[in-house]
């Protein structure tokens, strides 16, 4: 297996054995989207018209008490420097790590979408841009997240610093994703602008979080 | 002429800024209140807005210099990073407050106009969202900032998130072309020549002006407290703790 | 692979992801993200919009009816020169609401195609002038309409 | 089993940290088949200039080189191993060795050669997190096994390790220069490993 396949597939494992914290961010997405719906009550036709947007809120906030571990789990046991010290390209191994993120979190959340979307009364014809605009938008959580979560490895407890990182970079791919899903809940073709701009964000995240990443590690094992 | 890096010499820049500061303030001082004046007595009522076009005199230089400041920071935190260069850091690190200081100017001016003149204080379109961002840009570089002890780590680590975040800059210049937006488009900074009657440019220019001079006096004060402190710092840690170095103990290898 | 390829395999990868992203972002900004529609726009669709919709145009010379019963009900039209919606509101309108003048409106559509606004919101344009200055424009016949 | 001999050489190395310097003016050459016990108080810098000379952190100044023969300088060619183990408490032993394998791009049976020599093989499928300090010790050292890097950094080695282990880890090392490998060995406890030099890590004189 190639050193970043390896690294993908030892942090999905981690993510899914005991401990690890796969299922509490998926536990975490449907407990807010639970809680926006005892908040709403029966008012139906209000809950059609916001279930695309809660849930990508609630995917943001899922992803967002997710990122701390990323980097921090391998400073604290030293894997970090065995990580960084084979790397051929930091940045690569970088982006990888953010990959595994999503393998471990976005996906999970993807696949538990339909389902709470029964929930929140999500219209039949939102369902297509909620989950199109999750796959397309997570990644770029998940790789905006790596970089703020590289940012703070060497700080304790540093979650509500990574949060207040995170969110004004994470905003374009909120409203484009929301965007979407409004658009489609509305029964509007007009989501595919929203898709691409989220696309677009995403791809932009790909671009700079691998290489952000990488230069925040190297300035944090000093 | 001083060459950009004998100015960067710490020494230099207290004397530069001793030399500068009185006269940035009194630059500001003077142009504030001329400013001030024409805005708010001395030029005329807007066709479609009447008075409360005086608004508009405060907001755009805040919005203005919110974005230079941002600017003005993602390039000293290039400069720290790539050169090293402590003087750099600290000016980055201490625009921070002074920029999101206009931001939230900008802000919070914008909606005092927009409530009687677009019927809403706050709208989420793409200029007002975008600025937003700019603050909350500004509010995470400064926790960073502050979360680190270490202040060479954190001016590094602030460095790529400024750099970063300067995506959003021209997002916010071209949110208004972009996308149909509620705000206007730009009135002063366009190819066809200014829209806004000479009559009112005197007091906008007063303004920026103004605030230019005000940016400048308060980041060369805040620049001079904090190597001040970083001095004092560094005696205090000069104090307690020795370098080492290494050296050949013969003995331990010939005994085996 | 030696590292001059990896190198330049790399810089590709790059550019074509730098590529990709400009091109979603154009094609994306020129089928123009419906923020509001234009009242041709909301014609040319085939459905009305079942929610809430924001319409955004210019409010026709002579349209504004303040109707006699209620002084804060107001009834108007909305045009981009091509189609008009008419639209009534109730409420207090803001200070730049005037014939001419570009406005966001957000309600939802009846089923005579009337748009019930909840809000209504006026756009200013990036002129700025003493009114002396434009009443003698007006005389002149050099003025130059604030819509683009 | 290990590569052609390298030789390596620090340059008047600095080291800074909050802008303190923790240590400069260090030089040194490691020959092939060279070991190097390194002996210094805590704090000294020991940890910073193995990190340094692994190129885990920038030094503020000098340099590192390592050198194959008298060609030019090669690309870095130390593993170090610090004083975490670097497992993966949830993963099994042998999950944490197959990973290193990977990651170290070793061939498929330098795992077993790790498990043979640090007598892994009683505790092989059990989760890092549960075995004993001087067992993850062991496991972490293994690593050295695997990576077959010509320069082996390492850091207070057999701090809770039985004398049975401490004995395995030296006669690895011996084995190891034999190969024509070399050897920086941060430690506090006598470690008899023949031929090799000592260098203390101690304050410097006061500048003149």
């Amino acid at each position: 297996m190639s050193a970043l396949a390896a690294i993908i597939w030892r942090d999905v494992r981690l993510a899914f054995r005991a401990g690890g914290g796969a299922l509490q961010a998926v536990a975490f997405f449907a407990l807010v989207v639970v809680l926006f719906s005892l908040a709403v009550g029966p008012d139906i036709a209000l809950m059609r018209k916001i279930a695309g947007p809660v849930l990508w809120t609630a995917a943001l906030l899922a992803t967002l008490i997710s990122l701390d571990q990323i980097w921090r789990a391998d400073r604290e046991d030293g894997s970090l420097d065995i990580i960084v010290e084979t790397s051929d390209a930091l940045p690569l191994t970088a982006a990888a790590k953010a990959a595994a993120h999503w393998f471990s979190t976005g996906l999970p959340l993807i696949i538990a979408t339909p389902i709470l979307g029964v929930i929140l009364n999500l219209p039949a014809s939102a369902y297509v841009p909620v989950l199109m605009s999750l796959a397309i938008g997570t990644p770029g959580l998940s790789l905006i997240g790596a970089f703020a979560s590289a940012l703070a490895v060497s700080l304790p407890r540093a979650n509500l610093l990574i949060s207040i990182i995170v969110a004004p970079l994470y905003a374009p791919i909120l409203i484009f994703g929301a965007g979407a899903s409004i658009a489609g809940a509305a029964g509007a073709a007009q989501y595919a602008p929203n898709l691409m701009l989220l696309g677009a964000a995403t791809l932009f995240a790909a671009l700079f979080s691998p290489i952000a990443s990488a230069a925040a590690l190297r300035s944090n094992l000093d | 002429m001083a060459s950009i890096s004998e100015l960067a010499n710490p020494q230099r820049f207290e004397g530069l800024a001793q030399a500068v500061s009185p006269y940035a303030v009194g630059v500001a001082f003077i142009t504030l209140v001329a400013g001030l004046y024409y805005a708010l007595f001395n030029s005329p009522a807007d066709y479609q807005q009447g008075e409360s076009v005086r608004i508009m005199y405060v907001h755009v230089p805040a919005a203005w210099m919110a974005m230079f400041c941002y600017s003005s920071m993602a390039i000293a935190s290039a400069v720290g990073f790539i050169w090293k260069h402590p003087l750099a850091d600290v000016a980055a690190k201490e625009t921070a407050p002074i920029g999101a200081g206009f931001t939230f100017l900008a802000l919070f001016t914008g909606a005092f106009w927009g409530k009687p003149m677009w019927g809403a204080w706050w709208v989420w379109d793409a200029r007002l969202t975008s600025v937003l961002i700019l603050l909350f840009l500004y509010l995470g570089y400064m926790a960073l900032w502050q979360a680190i002890p270490d202040k060479i780590r954190a001016a590094r680590l602030a460095a790529i998130l400024a750099i970063v975040g300067f995506v959003n800059v021209p997002i916010i210049k071209f949110s208004v072309d972009w996308w149909n937006s509620l705000h206007q488009p730009a009135s002063i900074l366009r190819a066809d020549g200014p829209t806004i009657d000479g009559s009112m440019l005197t007091p906008l220019f007063l303004m920026i002006a103004a605030y230019m001079a005000l940016f400048t006096a308060m980041l060369l004060q805040s620049m001079r407290n904090e190597l001040v402190a970083r001095r004092v710092a560094r005696l205090d840690m000069a104090a307690d703790a020795a370098t080492s170095t290494l050296v050949e103990t013969p003995s331990a290898a010939s005994q085996s | 692979m030696n590292k001059k390829q990896k190198r330049m395999g790399m810089i590709v990868t790059v550019l074509a992801i730098a590529g990709l992203a400009v091109a979603l972002t154009l094609t994306a900004l020129s089928q123009s993200v419906a923020y509001f529609y234009t009242p041709s726009e909301l014609q040319a669709l085939a459905a009305p919009p079942a929610s809430t919709i924001r319409l955004g145009g210019l409010v026709e010379d002579g349209s504004v009816n303040y109707s006699e019963a209620n002084s804060a009900s107001v009834s108007f039209t909305v045009t981009d020169g091509g189609a008009s919606t008419i639209v009534s509101y109730e409420g207090i309108l803001p200070d730049l609401f005037r014939e001419g003048q570009g406005v966001v409106v957000q309600g939802s559509l009846d089923a005579d195609g009337l748009l019930v606004a909840d809000t209504v919101l006026a756009k200013h344009d990036e002129n700025y002038m003493p009114k002396e200055l434009a009443d003698a424009l007006k005389e002149q016949g050099r003025w130059q309409d604030g819509s683009d | 089993m290990v590569e052609p001999p390298f030789s390596l050489s620090a340059r008047d190395l600095r080291a800074s940290r909050g802008g303190r310097d923790i240590f400069e003016g260090v030089s040194f050459v490691l020959a092939p088949g060279e070991a190097i016990l390194l002996r210094g108080a805590n704090g000294a810098g020991k940890t910073t200039l193995l990190r340094a000379v692994a190129g885990l952190l920038r030094p503020a100044g000098g340099a590192v080189e390592f050198c194959r023969d008298t060609e030019e300088p090669t690309e870095n060619a130390a593993i170090y191993c610090g004083v975490q183990n670097g497992l993966k408490a949830a993963l099994s032993v042998r999950e944490n060795l197959d990973f290193w394998v990977s990651l170290y791009g070793a061939e498929k049976k330098a795992a077993n050669d790790a498990i043979n020599r640090f007598e892994l093989r009683g505790f092989i499928d059990r989760r890092a997190g549960a075995l004993s300090t001087g067992q993850a010790r062991r496991a972490g050292l293994a690593r050295l096994v695997i990576a077959q890097c010509p320069v082996w950094l390492v850091d207070e080695p057999v701090a809770a390790m039985d004398r049975d282990g401490v004995a395995r880890f030296i006669q690895l090392v011996v084995d190891h220069l034999g190969c024509g490998g070399s050897a920086i060995i941060a430690s506090h406890d006598a470690l008899d490993i023949p031929g090799a030099r000592t260098m203390t890590m101690s304050a410097k004189a006061a500048a003149p």
